[in-house]
């Protein structure tokens, strides 16, 4: 991989860090609502996996969304500003935290019913066969997600129908305060691909370089061989389960153990280990991060709420 | 024109858009090989091949999120729900994912789907398989609900429902198939979410769709000969409802019947009485009827379940009762 | 009596009976270690063990189908449901099994079973995770459902529920936790089934439950100040619907307001609206006004939310309205 | 096996295949209404698996449960005035074919939504767990039910919770006119247990002690290890899915070949071979079979009809 592809991942995992901090910040001061679930700690695997995919590779993931919306080319403006509920935010303020979605940037949201995007994932690989094409979606999820009936009738469908769907788990050890252990049959969850005989692996999540190079032939398997995969990427969250989540189900010396495996912290090291940057240019990308997050906020701060005439616009297509 | 069963007026529209439009495809349990577990696709498979009728596993969840997806890249697939008791084992896609998924992020979607499935009791299917629950679908903004009565209103509605950019839940009743009516030559479309008048008349106005539908006219029929001229307004669409062809009768009538297959309370009933009242309050002369289920489960024994079906006897009953 | 609220009040009927019955037993997502999303079961875990308050995977059709499994053995399980937009994942469960199951069998079976469901709008959780669909439940035959509006009879009616040989689906409402009450001292029960008057007054009616009733009492106290006294009937039970409390105030006010959170068609205020004409005909001064939420999926920006779910102001303008 | 045991198994047998054939004239008659799902050519399969429980070990099976019925000891008269509506039968005339019940023969139904009974009999396994007792739930199900989201939930919470159920599924290769192949990931069903870390085995289900000794097996390590089990009994419904199936989906000459394997005939060898019966003492046991169908018509016929006034007994326990 080239450097300047190696410093945009680094500057997007930066981003994500920097703008879901800033987003808890305005979350306590009230002025984001609802659910809101950060992504800090597990920037290394969207930001891996996405920098593998085509941009006609669909993405489709579930309300931990915010980093997967910047890996995919949605501005910070658009996240913020729909995070602050405004209309110029990607979902138009409709969707908030959880609902992030572009068509232009074939990002397809964004969905809070735990699993429920993934029979629609396996739609999206089955319009575009139908369609006659070898793009790929791309569909994240959790853990706990493995264990809701949605999975597996989606992986049934698409090992039986040859949809090319990489299935992406985000092992982040706990579905809400629920280990893996506790909830799921088998704690590797790549061994759940053995029941549809279908191809898996394992990777470390923390590691931005081998998540990148997994995807990448992962993606290429689906699309080549025509069949579905799943990529077990196993990652950590740093904070709660969603804002105001009390933790009384792990330690914080567990938390702290995984902290000092910062996914940012890792790269930063690989790229000045491996003389792609300075420290110094590091740090100017870190900068450049802060203030893109911070005019986000100025942006979406500035920007206008949506009409209230507009309460009952696009519910259907047509007029009714 | 034409004499068909609605069955043959069903099969009709989907072959023709079928053939109109190739983004049109259907998925469901037994659609292709087999022909469809009520025939209404015989023949398809062996003409538009496996691709184009596919044959899903049993796994309704896996058949309507794969037919939102689908739809959302821009295809218009038919997801056949092999009876609408299966909605229940699929429920999200169907009030919680296809009617949001558009408004929740921003107008950026459109869920051109059809989700048809087949209702209704009276077969001695036993409680799990013989409810009529329409009414709770209708219950949700976003989604269309259509129920057609008749053959023409089959076909044209179900032509438009596949031409809408908006998921359609298209509701067909089992022991319906047999009904033969007359549909106009050639191409046409029936608006959604416009009621129309089955049958004039001037002394009551019978509200109905579907199944009491049927009930209703031959209701009528028997009330004509004692000479009470009934004016059925068939529904047809549940969500939008169109009550302007119902007002406009009942303005005319003073006095409403609601006659429908499924449970009675928080029924179709339910809304339609509420909005006579809330529409035509000063032409209320007597208090609107609802004819409908027992509230039981659906038993298998025959005159059980038919003791639990509301009945043509019920409806001219009901007519008498709003008469008196 | 003790002031305490809806959340404390679920919460010590919920201990009490699995320290009288040792049949109880919880399970649902993060009941446990977690001590429940919204902190109801806080302690439990630590108190009654992993037994008897179980986390489960997140799989809600194995949490409400091992429930229903457990309670035909003769357990009494108590199945959360994190939250009622989740039973359309499990939904076939709870109107197709739990409540047919004893009916279907011939009376040999009986499905001791409480589904504990959190509902409601307000939090700005978006389309997905805001619903109030309590109505369609209710359509159901065999199944209970409850959702009360205070703390005495939240504690009241969930003791009766898990004392019920049959299924309920018991709904509370997520921002109503809050909300402050007297109960009795020591043990009581509130029967399934009975609806109450919250509030007495004379010139006019509210219909309401759960946030429906915090919406109208709050409404009736502004009114009292333009002196308009307001009688309040708390449904309390959605089925069976008790409405001999709401005709015999009707038959006294000759006016009514229907107020619920859900959507207004095929809702709540339908059912109501309708008995009321079919059981108080010659009482019936105006036509009856449903106040519900507007037609559209809950957005997530905060004043188009507030602006879709109905306020104290549309009770209040619905009042004057019947009374115009 | 003791003789009389297995003379009793063979009598079961035939008691089904009898009473299938002429609950299929009786359908035609029109005196059997909604769907009926007939169990000729499984009778292996229930009679093998069933004889291997103990009395305290529940069943629960799908709609095609006749013969799981008859295994479970509910007598032909109330099967068969089941079928015919009565008030004598087994569920009182409101269930008919698909729901047959008894809580006195541990017999939890008969149910209709294919996969929907799996989840309940895990829930059957957690009240036994929750009593303290070492009951085995046998829950048997179609190849087809192997697809459906029910599945998946209810295994895998069994095998995390340690529940003693035994998953029986009946492969009879088709789910009503769909292959396993074309509807399911994998064509052994056995495989999706690996998916769930959990045992499994496949048997020939045309055999009945063969399906007797793995069941003995199977139940056997379900009780004592205290954990789930997936046993595939791989056999062939020799009639249409239900009555009036247009069977387009298959060769009268593949149809044949399953019925040369007949299990009746195949146990009829062993049974003569072994010398454990002679055929004339077999040819008495069909005769007594066929009485006892012929005798269960004749009091189902006799049977009255429930009253109309109960229509609406038990919706609840309690009156509301
Ligand atoms: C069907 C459904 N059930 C329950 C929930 C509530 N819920 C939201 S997130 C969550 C935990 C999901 O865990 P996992 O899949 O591991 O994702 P993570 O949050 O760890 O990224 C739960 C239980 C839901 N949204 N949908
Ligand atoms: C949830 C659900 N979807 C669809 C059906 C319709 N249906 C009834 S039986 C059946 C086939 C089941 O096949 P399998 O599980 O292999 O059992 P078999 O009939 O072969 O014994 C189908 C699709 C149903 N009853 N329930
Ligand atoms: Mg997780
Ligand atoms: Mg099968």
């Amino acid at each position: 991989m080239n450097k300047e592809r190696l410093l945009q991942m680094y500057y997007e995992m930066v981003l994500i860090r920097r703008l879901e901090e800033r987003g808890a910040e305005l979350y306590q001061a009230g002025k984001i609502g609802g659910f809101m679930h950060l992504y800090i700690g597990q920037e290394a695997v969207s930001t891996g996996l996405i920098a593998a995919r085509e941009p006609r590779d669909r993405l489709i993931t579930a309300y931990r969304d915010h980093g997967v919306a910047i890996n995919a080319g949605i501005s910070a403006n658009e996240v913020m500003a729909e995070l602050l509920g405004k209309v110029t935010g990607i979902s138009k303020g409709r969707g908030g935290s959880m609902h992030m979605a572009s068509v232009e940037k074939n990002m397809w949201g964004g969905h809070a019913i735990v699993g429920g995007h993934l029979p629609i994932a396996a739609g999206l690989a089955l319009g575009d066969q139908y369609a006659g094409n070898d793009n790929v979606t791309i569909c994240m999820f959790g853990d706990g997600a493995t264990n809701i009936g949605y999975f597996h009738e989606a992986l049934n469908l698409a090992k039986t129908w040859n949809l090319r769907v990489l299935w992406v788990c985000e092992n982040n050890q706990y579905g809400m305060g629920t280990t893996v252990e506790r909830a799921s049959a088998v704690s590797e969850i790549r061994q759940k691909a053995d029941g549809y005989g279908m191809g898996s692996e394992r990777v470390d999540g923390m590691d931005v370089l081998a998540v990148y190079e997994a995807s990448q032939k992962a993606i290429d398997s689906v699309r080549t061989r025509s069949e579905p995969y799943l990529l077990e990427i196993v990652t950590y969250r740093f904070r709660g389960h969603s804002m105001g989540d009390p933790e009384r189900y792990r330690t914080q010396g567990e938390v702290k153990k995984w902290q000092a495996n910062d996914p940012i912290a890792i790269f930063r090291k690989k790229l000045t280990a491996r003389k792609a940057a300075t420290h110094k240019a590091l740090d100017e990308i870190d900068a450049r991060a802060e203030m893109e997050v911070e005019k986000a906020i100025e942006f979406a701060e500035a920007s206008p709420e949506p009409e209230l005439d507009d309460l009952f616009k696009d519910v259907y297509v047509e007029e009714v | 024109m034409a004499r068909i069963t609605i069955r043959e007026a069903i099969s009709q529209a989907l072959w023709e858009e079928m053939e109109r439009d190739p983004s049109v495809f259907i998925l469901g349990e037994e659609v292709g090989v087999w022909g469809g577990t009520y025939a209404v696709t015989k023949g398809f498979y062996d003409h538009f091949g496996a691709e184009r009728v596919r044959d899903t596993p049993i796994a309704e969840n896996a058949i309507l999120g794969s037919a939102i997806g689908a739809a959302l890249v821009g295809q218009r697939p038919i997801a056949e729900l092999m009876t609408i008791n299966f909605a229940f084992s699929a429920m999200d896609y169907i009030v919680n994912q296809a009617p949001k998924l558009r408004y929740m992020f921003g107008g950026q979607f459109r869920v051109p789907l059809v989700i048809r499935a087949v209702g209704g009791g009276g077969r001695q299917l036993g409680a799990t398989h013989s409810q009529t629950p329409d009414a709770i679908f209708a219950h949700f903004p976003g989604l269309k609900v259509v129920s057609p009565g008749t053959p023409e209103d089959a076909k044209g509605l179900l032509k438009s429902a596949i031409r809408s950019d908006d998921p359609v839940l298209f509701i067909e009743h089992a022991t319906m198939y047999q009904v033969r009516g007359e549909v106009p030559e050639g191409e046409y479309l029936i608006p959604i979410g416009k009621s129309k008048i089955q049958r004039q008349g001037s002394d009551v106005t019978i509200v109905a769709y579907s199944k009491g539908l049927e009930l209703s006219l031959k209701a009528a029929e028997e009330l004509a000969g004692e000479g009470i001229e009934a004016e059925i307004v068939d529904l047809r669409t549940l969500r939008p409802l169109d009550m302007q062809p119902v007002i406009e009768s009942f303005q005319k009538t003073n006095r409403a019947v609601v006659v429908e297959e499924g449970w009675k309370s928080y029924g179709v009933g339910s809304e339609v009485a509420a909005r006579i009242y809330e529409q035509a309050f000063d032409y209320v002369d007597a208090p609107v009827v609802r004819v409908a289920q027992k509230e039981v489960p659906l038993p298998y024994n025959r005159a059980l379940e038919q003791a639990a079906l509301p009945q043509v006897t019920d409806v001219v009953a009901a007519v008498k009762e709003v008469l008196r």
